[in-house]
C-alpha cells in the first residue's frame, strides 16, 4: 500500500476525532453564547466555568435506557440514527485544511482526498443526510415524528437545490469543482487600482453567499428552519421517540453537519486557509467559528418560520434569485473571456 | 439603369400591399394617391429605360434572386428588358397611370376604393413582371397573376350577382386557355431542358417540326384565352361588369394584349412553324370578323367597345399569323391608346348618364359633354381607321401585311371587317352623341365629367391622334427599326409607295363609307337600321345573339359537365367513396370491438406482454444472429 | 479474472435489469413497480458507463446523464400520477386500477 | 489488478443482493432502503469506471431526490392500503420469475458468446487528465456535441414540472379553505361574546367546574358557543 494512501487514512482518523471533540465543545459554546444573549449564566457547575459539562452530558446520554417503541419498525428504528451519524462527518474528507506538511520525512497532505468532483461529493453526502431523519421519523410509529420526517424530506430537497445552485456561480468563476483548486485560486490577490483585496468568492459572489448561508441553515435543520423537530408543534419531531445514545447520534450528527458546512462555507467563500498573515489551518478555524457563532445567533434571535413560508421562500424567492445570479455570472464570465 | 429595374414593378406592388393591409382603416381615400404615385413613379422610371434601350440597342437585365434552386435546375427571377418589353413597359405604366388618375374621379365615393386601388397597382405589378420575365415559368406565374387581378376587378362589385358571375366566367374560360399554355411550357421544358427564353430560342431548331408546331399552338391556346380569340372570347364582353377604368386598362389596353405579347415573345418558336402561323391567322381573322359583326348589333355602349376590342385583337392575331409581327405590336400600342380612350370615354358617358349604358336611352349628348364627345370621336375615328389617326397606320399595315405575305382570303376578310369596324364605331358615336335626346330629362341630367377624368381623356386622345406617326412612313418608320431588334431574322419588307397608297386609299374609302352609312342612318334618318336588320333577317339575328356561342357552349360543355358532376356526386362520391370510407370505418369498428377483449385494463398484464415481447425478440436475436436488425 | 473485464459490468447490468423486470412483473404496489423501473434504468446506465469505460469514450456517460435527467422527469410525473391516483381511488394496488379498459 | 476486481465483485454482490431484497421485501419502505443501498453501490461502481461526475449525479439525483420523493409518497399513502406481496397472484409470480430466468439465460449467452467491437476513443486516463479532469472532459463532449439534446432534456424537465403541478393541484370541486372567521379570541374560561350574558345553548353538560371561580366550557369546535351577529341573521334569512 503506498504511503500517500496511508497518510490519507491517518489524516482521516485525525480529522474525525477532532471533529467529534469539537462537536462536544460546540454544545458548550452554544449554550454559553445563548446564555449570554439571553442574559443568563449558562452551564457553570461541572468543572471550571462548566467546561466539563459536555463530557457529563455525553456520559449521561450513553448510560440512559435505550427505549424502542412497541409498534416501531425495529430495524429501521435502529438504522436511522446510525445513518445520520455515519454520513455526517464523511463530507469532511474533501475539505482542505492546508497544503501539506512534512511529518517524519513524509509529505502528508492536509486533506483526505482531492477529488475532481469534491463539491458535488459534498452535496451528495449532504443529500444523503435526509435519510436518517425521514427514516427515523417514519420508524417511530408516531404521527409527530412522521410529520417531522415528511417536512424534513420536502425541506431538504428544496433547499438542496438552492444550495447547489448557489455554488454554481463560484464554479463558473473558478472553473473547477475541486475544493483544493478553489482554495488555491482564492489565495491570489485581486488588484483594484490602489486597493488590494483577497480573491475571495464572497466578494465576487455576495448574493450567492447570502443564499448559500440561508440554504445551509435550512439544510442542517437549524433554527429558524428547524421545522422537522419543531418542539412547539411536533414535540421534537423525528426524534421524539429516541432517547439515550440513539438520540445522541442525531444530536451529534446535527452538530457535525453544522461544523462541516461552516468549514465548507469558509472554504468556498472565504478563502479557506488563506489569511492576511501566515496562511494556515487557524484561519480556517476562525472563519468556521464565525459561521458557527452566526448559527447560534440566528437561533436565539429569529423565530421559526411557518411551513408554507419556508417552502415559499425556497421556491419563490431564493430560486429565482439564484438563477439570476447564475445568469449574470455566466454573462460576466463570458464577457471576461472575450466571448461576448 | 439596369440596377434600378426592380423598382419599376416593385413600387406598384408596395402600393398594393400597403393599400390592402391598412387601406380600409387608416388610408381610406388617400389609398388612391399612394397607388397613383407609385404607378407614376414606375412610368417615370420606365422612360430612362426606354431611352437607354434606344441608345444602346442592347437588352437590359437584372437578376433579383433564384426562386427555385433545385440541383442543376433553377428558376431565376431575372428582369429582362429588350425593345419589345420597353414598349410594353411604357404602354402599361403610361396607360396605367392615366387609368389610375381617371379612376380617382370615377371611383369617387365608392366604399371599396381602397380595395380598388389595391387591386389595380397589383395588376400593374403583375403585368410589368409578365413583360419583364426572362423565362417561361415566371411568365406563367404572372400570366396567372394578371388573370387573378382581372378576376378580382371584374368581380369588384361582388355583391352584384352578374358581376360575380362574369368574374367567374372570365376566370374559368381563361383557365381553359391557361391549361394549354401550361402544357406548352412543360413541353418546352421537356423538349429543350430549359425554360429561359434565350436558351430556348437558341436551340429552337433542334426539335422536330411537329413538336415546334405543337408548342406554338399550345402557347397560342393561352393567347386564345387571354386575348379573347375564338372560341374563348365569350368572357370579355361579360367582363364589362367591372368598373370602366378596369375595362380600359385590363380588357382593352394591357392584359388582353398579353397573349399577343407572348406570341411575339415566342417569335423564334412560332416563326419556325408555318402550320401554327396559319392556324393563328385563321383564328385571328375569324375572331376579328365575328366580333365585328356582333359589335354592329349591340346596344350597350360598353359591349360595343368590348366586341370592338375582340375584333381588334383578332386583327393583331392574324397579323402575327400572316407574319406581320411588327405591325401586330404596332397595332397593339396604338390600340392601347385609342381603345383605352374609348373605354374611358364610354365610362365618362356612363358616369354622366348616371350609370346608364344603353345607347337607345342616350343621344344628343354632344352639347352636354363636349370634351367627352370630341375625345370619343377621335378614339372612334382612330379605331375605324380614318387617316391620319393612329389606328389607320397600324391597321393599314396589317392589311398590307396580309397582301405582302400572300394571304388573299384573309385580306378580303380584313377589309370586310374594317368596314364593319367603321360601321359599329360611328354607330356608337352617332347613337350616343347625336340625334334626339332619348333619355328622360326629368330623371337624368347629363353632365360633363370632372377634370380628373377628362384630362386622361385628352392625353389619350392626343396619343390616339399622333401615335400612328411612330410607324410613318409605313413599313419604314421609327417603330419598325426599333422593334426589328426583338425579331432577329426578320427583315423589313421593301414596299413600293404605290402599293401603300393603294391600300391606304381602299382603307380610307371603306372607313369613310361606314361613316357615311351611319351618318345617314342615325343623323339624317334616311336609312332605317331596323329595316336593314329585317332585310338581313337570320344573319342579323345570328350577330345580335352573338352567334349563339354562349348557347352552344351551354349545350356542348356546360350541361354535359353538370350532368357528369351530378354523376360524380350522386354516385361516385356519395356511393363509392363514402361507401368505401364508411365501410372501412365499420370494418375497423367491428375488428376493434373484437380486439378490445384483449385489453384487460390491467397494467400488470400489459407489462407482462411487453416483457414477453422483449424476451422473444432477444431470443430470436440470439437464434438467428445479429444481422436480423441490420 | 485478474483484471476488470467488460463481462463484469455486463453481468451486473443484466442482473440488475432482470431483477428490476421481475419486480415489475410480480409486485402489485405501484410505488414498488416504480422503484423497479428506476432500478432498470440504472442497470442500463451501468452498461452505458461500462462500455464508455471499455472503449475510452465519454458518449456512454453522456447518455447515462440524459437517462438520469429523464428519470428525474419521469419520477416527478409518475409520483404526481400516483398521488392523484391515491387521492381519487385510495389505493396503490395496480390491479385495482382498470380505467384503461374502456 | 486483483484488488480492483475484488472490490468490483464485492460492490456488485451487495448491489444485486440489495436489489433482490428490494423486490422481495413486504414493506415498500424497506424496499426503498434496499434500493438506496443498490444505488449507492452503483455509484461506487461508476467511480471505478471513470465516471465520477456520474456517480455524484447518481447520488444527488437518485438517492438524494428521487428516492426521497418516493419515500415521501410512501409515507403519505395509508399503510393499510399497501397490497400484500405473497399469495396475491401465484400465476403472476411464476410467470414473472420464469420470464426473468429466460431473459437471464439469453442475455448471459449473449454476453459470453459475443464481443462488442468499437473504435477506442481518446478519453482514457491520460486524455481525461489532459482535458483537466472528469468534469472538464464531460463538459467538452457534452457541450460540443449534445447541445440540442440538453435543450430538449431541459424542456422535458420543465414540462414534467408543470405536469406535476397540474397533477398535484387541489381538486376544483373541493370546498375552498374557509378564510379565518372573524372571531377574536378562543378562551377556555369565558363564554365568548358578551361576558355577562349567558349563552342560550350552553348546557350544563358542557361546563366543568374547575378550581377557583372559573368555569371551563368544553367545546367540540372553536365556534360552537360563539354567536356572530351578522352571520346568524344571514342564516335565519336563508332558512326563511
Amino acid at each position: 500500500m503506498d504511503a500517500n494512501l496511508l497518510s490519507s487514512y491517518i489524516f482521516a482518523v485525525v480529522v474525525l476525532n477532532v471533529l467529534l471533540g469539537l462537536m462536544a465543545y460546540m454544545t458548550y459554546f452554544e449554550r454559553k453564547v445563548m446564555a449570554a444573549m439571553q442574559d443568563r449564566v449558562g452551564p457553570n457547575r461541572t468543572g471550571p466555568v462548566g467546561l466539563l459539562q459536555p463530557i457529563a452530558d455525553g456520559i449521561k446520554l450513553l448510560t440512559k435506557e435505550d427505549i424502542i417503541p412497541k409498534h416501531a419498525d425495529r430495524r429501521i428504528f435502529l438504522l436511522a440514527p446510525l445513518l445520520s451519524f455515519v454520513l455526517a462527518p464523511v463530507a469532511a474528507a474533501v475539505i482542505p485544511f492546508g497544503d501539506s506538511i512534512n511529518v517524519f520525512g513524509h509529505e502528508v497532505n492536509l486533506y483526505v482526498a482531492d477529488i475532481n468532483v469534491a463539491a458535488l461529493y459534498f452535496l451528495a453526502i449532504g443529500s444523503m443526510g435526509v435519510y436518517g431523519i425521514i427514516l427515523g421519523g417514519y420508524a417511530s410509529a408516531n404521527r409527530y415524528s412522521l410529520l417531522g420526517g415528511l417536512r424534513s424530506a420536502a425541506q431538504v430537497i428544496s433547499y438542496e437545490i438552492i444550495l447547489g445552485l448557489s455554488l454554481i456561480g463560484v464554479f463558473i468563476l473558478s472553473g473547477s469543482l475541486s475544493l483544493v483548486e478553489i482554495v488555491s485560486q482564492q489565495s491570489e490577490t485581486l488588484n483594484l487600482g490602489p486597493l488590494q483585496l483577497p480573491n475571495w468568492f464572497i466578494l465576487s459572489q455576495p448574493l450567492a453567499f447570502v443564499i448559500f448561508l440561508i440554504a445551509a441553515v435550512a439544510e442542517t435543520n437549524r433554527a429558524p428552519f428547524d421545522l422537522p423537530e419543531a418542539e412547539t408543534e411536533l414535540i421534537g419531531g423525528f426524534h421524539t421517540e429516541y432517547s439515550g445514545f440513539r438520540f445522541s447520534f442525531f444530536f451529534l450528527a446535527e452538530y457535525i453537519s453544522m461544523i462541516i458546512i461552516s468549514l465548507f462555507a469558509a472554504t468556498i467563500f472565504l478563502g479557506g486557509t488563506d489569511g492576511p498573515i501566515r496562511d494556515g489551518v487557524w484561519w480556517l478555524a476562525i472563519k468556521a467559528a464565525i459561521f458557527l457563532f452566526f448559527y447560534i445567533w440566528l437561533r436565539t434571535t429569529v423565530p421559526r418560520f411557518r411551513y408554507d413560508q419556508l417552502m415559499g421562500l425556497a421556491w419563490k424567492v431564493l430560486l429565482p434569485l439564484v438563477l439570476i445570479n447564475i445568469l449574470l455570472t455566466g454573462f460576466i464570465r463570458l464577457w471576461g473571456l472575450g466571448m461576448l | 439603369m439596369s440596377s434600378w429595374l426592380f423598382l419599376i414593378p416593385l413600387l406598384p406592388l408596395v402600393a398594393a400591399v400597403i393599400n390592402f393591409l391598412i387601406g380600409r382603416w387608416i388610408l381610406r381615400d388617400s389609398a388612391q394617391w399612394i397607388a397613383t404615385l407609385a404607378v407614376a413613379a414606375s412610368f417615370i422610371l420606365s422612360i430612362p429605360v426606354m431611352l437607354e434601350i434606344m441608345a444602346d440597342e442592347q437588352p437590359l437585365s437584372q437578376h433579383l434572386y433564384t426562386w427555385i434552386p433545385a440541383g442543376d435546375f433553377d428558376i431565376p427571377v431575372t428582369l429582362f428588358v429588350d425593345q419589345l418589353t420597353a414598349i410594353m413597359l411604357l404602354v402599361v405604366t403610361g396607360v396605367g397611370l392615366l387609368v389610375h388618375i381617371y379612376s380617382i374621379g370615377y371611383m369617387h365615393g365608392d366604399p371599396g376604393t381602397y380595395r380598388f386601388f389595391s387591386y389595380l397597382p397589383l395588376f400593374v405589378f403583375s403585368m410589368l413582371m409578365l413583360v419583364m420575365a426572362n423565362n417561361f415559368l415566371v411568365l406563367f406565374v404572372f400570366w396567372e397573376a394578371v388573370g387573378l387581378c382581372s378576376f378580382l376587378l371584374i368581380g369588384f362589385w361582388f355583391r352584384r350577382r352578374s358581376a360575380a358571375a362574369a368574374a367567374k366566367k372570365a376566370f374559368i374560360v381563361n383557365r381553359v386557355g391557361d391549361f394549354g399554355f401550361g402544357i406548352g411550357i412543360l413541353l418546352i421544358f421537356v423538349t429543350y431542358g430549359t425554360i429561359e427564353y434565350a436558351a430556348v430560342f437558341d436551340q429552337v431548331g433542334d426539335a422536330t417540326q411537329t413538336t415546334i408546331t405543337v408548342i406554338a399552338l399550345l402557347l397560342f391556346t393561352g393567347a386564345i384565352g387571354k386575348s379573347a380569340q375564338l372560341p374563348l372570347f365569350v368572357w370579355l364582353p361579360d367582363a364589362m361588369e367591372g368598373p370602366t377604368p378596369v375595362s380600359a386598362l385590363i380588357h382593352a389596353a394591357t392584359m388582353v394584349t398579353a397573349g399577343i405579347f407572348v406570341m411575339a415573345r415566342a417569335y423564334p418558336i412560332v416563326y419556325e412553324s408555318s402550320d401554327a402561323m396559319m392556324v393563328i391567322a385563321i383564328i385571328g381573322a375569324a375572331t376579328a370578323f365575328i366580333a365585328a359583326t356582333i359589335a354592329v348589333t349591340q346596344y350597350d355602349i360598353k359591349k360595343v367597345v368590348a366586341y370592338s376590342t375582340v375584333s381588334q385583337l383578332g386583327f393583331m392575331a392574324f397579323a402575327l399569323g400572316t407574319g406581320a409581327w411588327i405591325a401586330a405590336i404596332f397595332h397593339l400600342v396604338t390600340h392601347a391608346f385609342f381603345k383605352g380612350l374609348l373605354f374611358l370615354g364610354a365610362g365618362s358617358v356612363i358616369h354622366g348618364m348616371h350609370e346608364e349604358q344603353d345607347m337607345r336611352k342616350m343621344g344628343g349628348l354632344k352639347k352636354y359633354m363636349p370634351i367627352t364627345y370630341w375625345t370619343f370621336l377621335i378614339g372612334a375615328a382612330a379605331n375605324a381607321g380614318i387617316i391620319p389617326l393612329a389606328g389607320f397606320w397600324s391597321k393599314d399595315e396589317i392589311i398590307l401585311g396580309t397582301w405582302l405575305y400572300d394571304h388573299t382570303v384573309i385580306m378580303v376578310v380584313a377589309f370586310v371587317t374594317a368596314f364593319f369596324t367603321s360601321l359599329y364605331m360611328f354607330r356608337a358615336v352617332f347613337m350616343t352623341f347625336h340625334g334626339e335626346e332619348r333619355f328622360d330629362p326629368e330623371k337624368v341630367h347629363p353632365h360633363e365629367s370632372p377634370k380628373v377624368m377628362t384630362i386622361p381623356l385628352i392625353v389619350l386622345a392626343f396619343f390616339a391622334l399622333t401615335a400612328g406617326f411612330m410607324g410613318f412612313p409605313p413599313e419604314d418608320g421609327w417603330i419598325h427599326h426599333f422593334l426589328i431588334h426583338s425579331f432577329p431574322g426578320l427583315s423589313l419588307p421593301d414596299v413600293a409607295f404605290s402599293t401603300i397608297a393603294v391600300f391606304a386609299g381602299i382603307s380610307t374609302l371603306i372607313a369613310l363609307s361606314g361613316l357615311y352609312i351611319q351618318y345617314l342612318a342615325y343623323v339624317k334618318k334616311s336609312i332605317s337600321p331596323a329595316g336593314i336588320a329585317g332585310l338581313l333577317g337570320p344573319l342579323y339575328k345570328l350577330a345580335a345573339n352573338r352567334w349563339y356561342l354562349d348557347e352552344i357552349y351551354d349545350v356542348l360543355i356546360v350541361r354535359p359537365l353538370v350532368a357528369f358532376s351530378m354523376f360524380l356526386w350522386r354516385f361516385v362520391d356519395a356511393q363509392v367513396i363514402d361507401g368505401t370510407v364508411n365501410g372501412v370505418a365499420a370494418l375497423v369498428t367491428y375488428t376493434s370491438s373484437q380486439w378490445r377483449r384483449a385489453q384487460t385494463g390491467l397494467i400488470a398484464n400489459y407489462v407482462v406482454m411487453i416483457a414477453l415481447g422483449a424476451v422473444i425478440i432477444i431470443g430470436a436475436f440470439m437464434l438467428f444472429g445479429s444481422n436480423l436488425f441490420d | 479474472m485478474s483484471e476488470l473485464m467488460p463481462e463484469h459490468f455486463m453481468f451486473l447490468s443484466a442482473a440488475l435489469f432482470i431483477i428490476g423486470m421481475v419486480g415489475v412483473l410480480t409486485r402489485n404496489n405501484v410505488l414498488v413497480i416504480f422503484m423497479c423501473v428506476e432500478l432498470m434504468l440504472t442497470a442500463v446506465n451501468i452498461s452505458f458507463v461500462g462500455f464508455a469505460w471499455e472503449f475510452n469514450q465519454l458518449t456512454g456517460q453522456i447518455f447515462a446523464l440524459f437517462v438520469i435527467a429523464i428519470a428525474a422527469a419521469e419520477a416527478v410525473i409518475g409520483l404526481g400520477i400516483i398521488m392523484a391516483l391515491t387521492r381519487q381511488r385510495d389505493t396503490v394496488d395496480i390491479n385495482q386500477v382498470r380505467e384503461l379498459r374502456q | 489488478m486483483a484488488a480492483e476486481v475484488l472490490v468490483f465483485n464485492l460492490l456488485s454482490a451487495v448491489a444485486i443482493v440489495a436489489a433482490a431484497a428490494m423486490i422481495t421485501m413486504r414493506n415498500p419502505i424497506h424496499s426503498a432502503i434496499a434500493l438506496v443501498v443498490t444505488f449507492v453501490n452503483v455509484a461506487a461502481i461508476f467511480v471505478m469506471l471513470r465516471a465520477e461526475f456520474l456517480a455524484a449525479v447518481q447520488i444527488i439525483v437518485y438517492t438524494g431526490a428521487v428516492l426521497v420523493l418516493i419515500l415521501f409518497v410512501l409515507m403519505l399513502v395509508n399503510q393499510d392500503d399497501l397490497p400484500e406481496f405473497h399469495g396475491a397472484k401465484p400465476l403472476q409470480q411464476v410467470f414473472g420469475f420464469g420470464l426473468g430466468i429466460v431473459l437471464l439465460i439469453e442475455i448471459g449467452a449473449a454476453i459470453l458468446t459475443r464481443t462488442v467491437v468499437a473504435e477506442p476513443g481518446p478519453w482514457d486516463e491520460q486524455g481525461i487528465a489532459q482535458a483537466g479532469g472528469h468534469i472538464q472532459s464531460i463538459g467538452q463532449v457534452l457541450y460540443s456535441g449534445y447541445v440540442l439534446p440538453i435543450q430538449a432534456t431541459a424542456f422535458v424537465l420543465l414540462l414534467a414540472t408543470i405536469g406535476a403541478l397540474f397533477l398535484g393541484r387541489p381538486d376544483e370541486d373541493e370546498e375552498p379553505t374557509p378564510t379565518r372567521r372573524p372571531v377574536a379570541t378562543i378562551s377556555l374560561a369565558h363564554t365568548r361574546g358578551a361576558d355577562d350574558a349567558p349563552l342560550p345553548q350552553l348546557q350544563a353538560a358542557n361546563v366543568k367546574h374547575e378550581a377557583g371561580d372559573r368555569d371551563l366550557i368544553m367545546a367540540r369546535d372553536a365556534d360552537e358557543f360563539t354567536s356572530i351577529p351578522g352571520e346568524d341573521d344571514e342564516q335565519k334569512e336563508r332558512s326563511e
